[in-house]
């Protein structure tokens, strides 16, 4: 066995003991030790991904001594370590980007505990990226939870703390839903293991027996991993928890958390229950509709909305909406679409949000559209990344968001039934992430004769100007140089399989 | 209506358990009640799992007097994943409850209702 | 063995609902608690010792011990809110 | 001048223009506000009846509610309600077609189960066969419940640890004002009891792989052996042995033999090198490989937490 093959178990235990012992650490240090892990992972899970690309197959690692059925395991493809790569990237920048904030948000002692949390947050990730196995996810699903509540509730105002209850109380609920239907597909099958599920579902399902379980157990773990990536219905906690904590808590939350639900739903689809006899079922046109709706209305909702942020938030609803929808499209292009736009969005929204509170501190702190007016002038190179992230949203060329409407657009062609109401969706969709976006840029690039508030030069804030700079970058060799992207997409879900 | 209602009736009762404890999360209005909830309706999962692995006229699986034969124990895999999930719902409740006593000392209330309302009168 | 599981099954159900009825905080606590000390006995009828064992030690035990605390320190923060209100 | 409207004010592109300013909503524009209506009556004596914060009477809650929340608060109970009863109807049809109740023939008993227990004494030397399959097999997993529980602990530390240490004196006092200090009972009982508690919680947790337990419910029973302690004779008795300093050096400890434990025996067992923990003669104390190590980590991490979570609930530190 090659040793790069150790690297998934090394990442996720190393981010569990840097988690730990950060717990013992003082603030400073517990910051060192974050961007190092942070580092580290990033370039193991690059190696990783170099190797699958090599040998072109994926492999499992065996947790322990115990072969398959017995133990657990972990795996991983390409997709998995592209997964990885880009999500330290993605923790990494977002971090950077709003250090400065975190100081001035979080108790000074209690820094550290930031840090802690998002060790661990890092390490559930990368679980549910690599799992093999249903209940392994289950416990990281619940350390994700627990930590992304920290992670809201660490600016404690009473705001952000009723948010955390409210994302509590709705996750909870979801991870009930997911172990409750994980129980069912355990009786059914007997078995927790991710491949040996696949052939008892199969057989199962092609034998008629236990039809009805299956379908529910499969809808209950659908539906609980919904709630928890707030899908359309079950978005209320969404704004308040992106709004009103700290910016780089939002910025991780909405671009990490809820897509590694969204990727371990996938995993469930294609390694679980098969992508078939999903498709057979009738959920996928239930999450089909759900996205649409979602997409509409996480759009009108974040047109009006006066708060920046919250705008920002209400958008997220939106793109889980496409995200569900290229799931509900039941076609292998639709789900390379999804996957690329989880990648999209997360490069997108992450640095919307970081160049938004670039934008607010430069007009005093508010958060209203009044206030930014001329915004863009004062933090030239937030006034830029905010610019670039609205305009790959709305699904300009050059840009990453471009790249995944194509990508939407096109399996939405391959299939005949939903391609009308996809492709209409997709452009009013389009239209209304113009309008709100468009209004927010045109704002902070309006001329004001008189500021209040002075403007910021690039000293002041070398680490936060290279961060964005950094994502400007992402963005546009995601959009420009897609190809190898989508490339390994396909060739991921392929390994799934 | 399939055959095993009455024959599986302790699962029943557990998704009885369940759906009560998913309608106090969602219908109560009071934190603690919420959180009361939220315990029975995982203590119902766990319900269900035990259930599920009992086998009738078998022995706890801890070896004894040397029998090592499958006929002799129950499944243990239920057993071991419950214990895990015991713990989880601990850790979850605790960190509920420290959320509940922070947002008391904030808005003197336990009421959900009643602190967004107060909220909204904040105008935040 | 049957009828006493059955009956015990009962309960749970009457715990689980008179928790949503019982108009006092502290009550239903304590009917929270008895509904894991039911549940406790359920396991060790289903032949699971471990979690018997595990649930009367968690569940029962210290959640319920952190349920209590946690109505004492509310009522804390009223009295002392309360004086407050008074000395002003 | 017919095109000059005296209703400028309202016209579409002001009306755009504002919202462009953020002064108004496009949308919520056209909707009037509703002037401020009481509360129906049934609803305030439900709330006042059930929550707190209101129960001694102040600051009765006169809110401006327009009749649309009202509306909305009805319609969502409504729909809460019908939900409920369709899932619990939904999983009671579900278990209609479960397989059957207490039946060796179920698909769960399969060759999974078969091998944990004819096997497991063997393959991990621990009699409870649980117990060797959520540390030996599955140890994955546990170590993630581990984490679990200490991820909880650092979320209550950061909602309610107190820093400055003026307000950690005021608020001990106050949490002890309405109770007596130095009851005899209690303290009598006290004394009698928690030697007994902590040592069947010891012994709970060393024997962890021959009877049933381990190390949460043992680590469990140490911890309410350490609250009833600390609730009989107070804090500063506690910190005595037990203060924030020791907490933190014993919990990353007992977390970190557990990674390190847990990594050897992952990364040699992936790698097919030869694991050089050994097995010893089952049914002994000093047995089964890394599951006595592991117990008394989780012991040890539980037992912190516990004890922990109650100081943080009582007093805002350890």
């Amino acid at each position: 066995m090659d040793f790069v093959q150790n690297f998934p178990c090394f990442s996720v235990i190393l981010c569990l003991f840097a988690g730990i012992l950060s717990s013992g650490l003082k603030d400073k240090a517990a910051m060192r030790v974050n961007t190092c892990l942070l580092g580290i992972v990033t370039l193991l899970s690059g190696a990783t991904l170099l190797y699958t690309l090599q040998t072109g197959q994926s492999f499992v690692y065996v947790m322990g001594k115990f072969p398959a059925p017995w133990g657990n395991e972990i795996r991983a493809g390409v997709l998995e370590a592209l997964t990885a790569l880009f999500f330290c990237v993605i923790m990494l920048l977002s971090l950077l980007g709003g250090r400065h904030k975190l100081l001035e948000e979080v108790e000074s002692g209690k820094t550290y505990l930031y840090y802690v949390l998002t060790d661990l947050l890092l390490s559930s990730l990368l679980a549910l990226v690599y799992t093999n196995d249903m209940f392994t996810a289950y416990v990281f699903v619940e350390i994700n939870t627990i930590s992304a509540c920290g992670l809201i509730m660490i600016r404690q105002n009473g705001r952000t703390i009723e948010a955390a209850v409210r994302y509590m109380i709705m996750s909870l609920l979801g991870s009930g839903l997911l172990l409750l239907g994980l129980c069912m597909l355990y009786d059914l099958t007997g078995h927790l293991l991710m491949s040996n599920m696949k052939e008892s579902v199969a057989r199962l399902a092609a034998t008629g027996q236990y039809e009805i379980p299956l379908i529910v157990a499969i809808v209950l773990i659908s539906v609980g991993i919904c709630i928890k990536s707030a899908l359309f219905p079950f978005h209320a906690w969404l704004p308040d928890a992106y709004g009103y904590s700290t910016v780089s808590s939002a910025a991780i939350l909405s671009s990490l958390v809820s897509k590694g639900y969204i990727f371990l739903l996938i995993k469930i689809i294609y390694r679980v229950i098969g992508f078939d006899i999903y498709g057979d079922t009738r959920i996928i046109d239930v999450l089909f509709a759900f996205g649409l709706m979602g997409m509409i209305f996480g759009s009108l909702s974040a047109i009006k909305e006066n708060d920046v942020r919250r705008m920002i938030a209400y958008s997220s609803v939106a793109q889980i909406g496409y995200i569900y929808m290229g799931f509900g499209m039941g076609t292998e292009a639709g789900m390379t679409a999804s996957v690329f736009h989880i990648l999209s969005h997360a490069a997108t929204k992450s640095l919307l949000f970081i160049a938004a509170i670039g934008l607010t501190d430069v007009s005093g702190g508010s958060r209203k559209f009044i206030e930014l007016t001329g915004a863009g002038y004062r933090n030239k190179w937030a006034g830029a990344a905010f610019t670039v992230g609205s305009l790959s949203m709305v699904g300009m060329p050059l840009f990453s968001g471009f790249i995944s409407k194509l990508l939407f657009a096109q399996a939405a062609v391959q299939n005949h039934v939903k391609m009308l109401p996809a492709l209409i969706v997709l452009g009013v969709s389009t239209i209304l992430n113009a309008i709100y976006f468009m209004k927010t840029v045109i704002r902070i690039y309006t001329p004001v004769g008189y500021s209040a508030y002075p403007s910021i030069t690039f000293v002041k804030m070398r680490v936060y100007a290279v961060t964005l700079v950094a994502f400007i970058l992402l963005n546009v060799i995601l959009g420009i140089s897609s190809q190898p992207v989508v490339d390994m997409i396909r060739q991921g879900l392929a390994m799934f399989s | 209506m399939g055959p095993n209602l009455f024959i599986n009736y302790g699962e029943a009762v557990a998704m009885l358990l369940f759906g009560i404890g998913f309608g106090n999360l969602l219908l109560q209005s009071n934190l603690i009640k919420k959180i009361i909830g939220l315990n029975i309706m995982d203590t119902a999962v766990y319900l269900f799992l035990a259930e599920k692995g009992y086998i009738a006229g078998r022995v706890a699986p801890i070896v004894a007097d040397g029998v090592q034969d499958m006929e002799a124990y129950i499944n243990p895999i239920p057993s071991g994943l419950v214990l895990t999930g015991i713990v989880v719902s601990v850790s979850v409740s605790a960190l509920m409850l420290a959320l509940t006593i922070r947002l008391y000392r904030r808005y003197h209330t336990l009421d959900l209702d009643e602190i967004s309302r107060q909220l909204k009168k904040e105008g935040l | 063995m049957r009828v006493f599981e059955e009956i015990l099954l009962l309960c749970l159900i009457i715990c689980a609902v008179s928790v949503a009825f019982t108009k006092d905080l502290l009550t239903s606590i304590v009917i929270f608690m008895s509904y894991s000390l039911i549940m406790c006995v359920i396991w060790v009828l289903l032949q699971s010792p471990d979690l018997a064992i595990t649930e009367a030690a968690v569940g029962a035990g210290v959640t319920s011990i952190l349920f209590f605390v946690m109505l004492k320190k509310i009522r804390a923060i009223r009295k002392e809110d309360g004086h407050e209100q008074d000395e002003k | 001048m017919s095109r000059m409207k005296n209703n400028y004010e309202n016209s579409r592109f002001m009306r755009f223009k504002r919202w462009v300013d953020g002064e108004t909503d496009l949308l919520l524009n056209t909707m009037e506000i509703v002037p401020a209506k009481e509360p129906a009556a049934g609803e305030r004596e439900e709330a006042s009846k059930d929550s707190f914060g209101e129960k001694d009477g102040k600051n009765p809650p006169v809110f401006s509610e327009g009749r649309g929340l009202l509306y909305f608060r009805r319609f969502y109970q409504a729909v809460s309600v019908l939900l409920c009863c369709g899932i619990i109807l939904v999983l009671l049809w579900t278990v209609a077609y479960l397989p059957s109740f207490g039946n060796a023939g179920n698909p769960d008993n399969n060759e999974v189960s078969a091998r944990y227990i004819e096997q497991g004494l063997q393959e991990t030397g621990a009699v409870n066969i649980v117990t060797g399959m959520i540390l030996d097999y599955r140890a994955f997993d546990t170590f993630g419940e581990s984490c679990v529980l200490f991820i909880a602990s650092c979320c209550v530390m950061i909602l309610l640890m107190v820093d400055d240490a003026i307000l950690k004196k005021q608020e001990a006092m106050s949490d002890r004002r309405f109770e007596p200090k130095n009851d005899a009972i209690l303290q009598g009982t006290a004394l009698v009891l928690t030697p007994i508690i902590f040592i069947f919680g010891i012994y709970i947790i060393l024997n962890g792989h021959l009877s049933p337990g381990g190390g949460f419910s043992g680590g469990a029973i140490m911890g309410a052996g350490l609250i009833l302690y600390t609730s009989a004779f107070g804090f500063h008795k506690t910190q005595r042995f037990f203060d924030e300093h020791i907490y933190k050096i014993a919990k990353i400890t007992a977390l970190c033999m557990y990674g390190l434990i847990g990594t050897y025996f992952y990364v040699t067992g992936a790698n097919g090198i030869e694991n050089h923990i050994p097995l010893g003669i089952p049914g002994h104390i000093l047995s089964s490989g890394i599951i006595l190590p592991i117990n008394f980590c989780v012991g040890l991490e539980v037992a912190c937490t516990m004890y922990a979570f109650y100081a943080l609930f009582r007093r805002g530190g350890l």
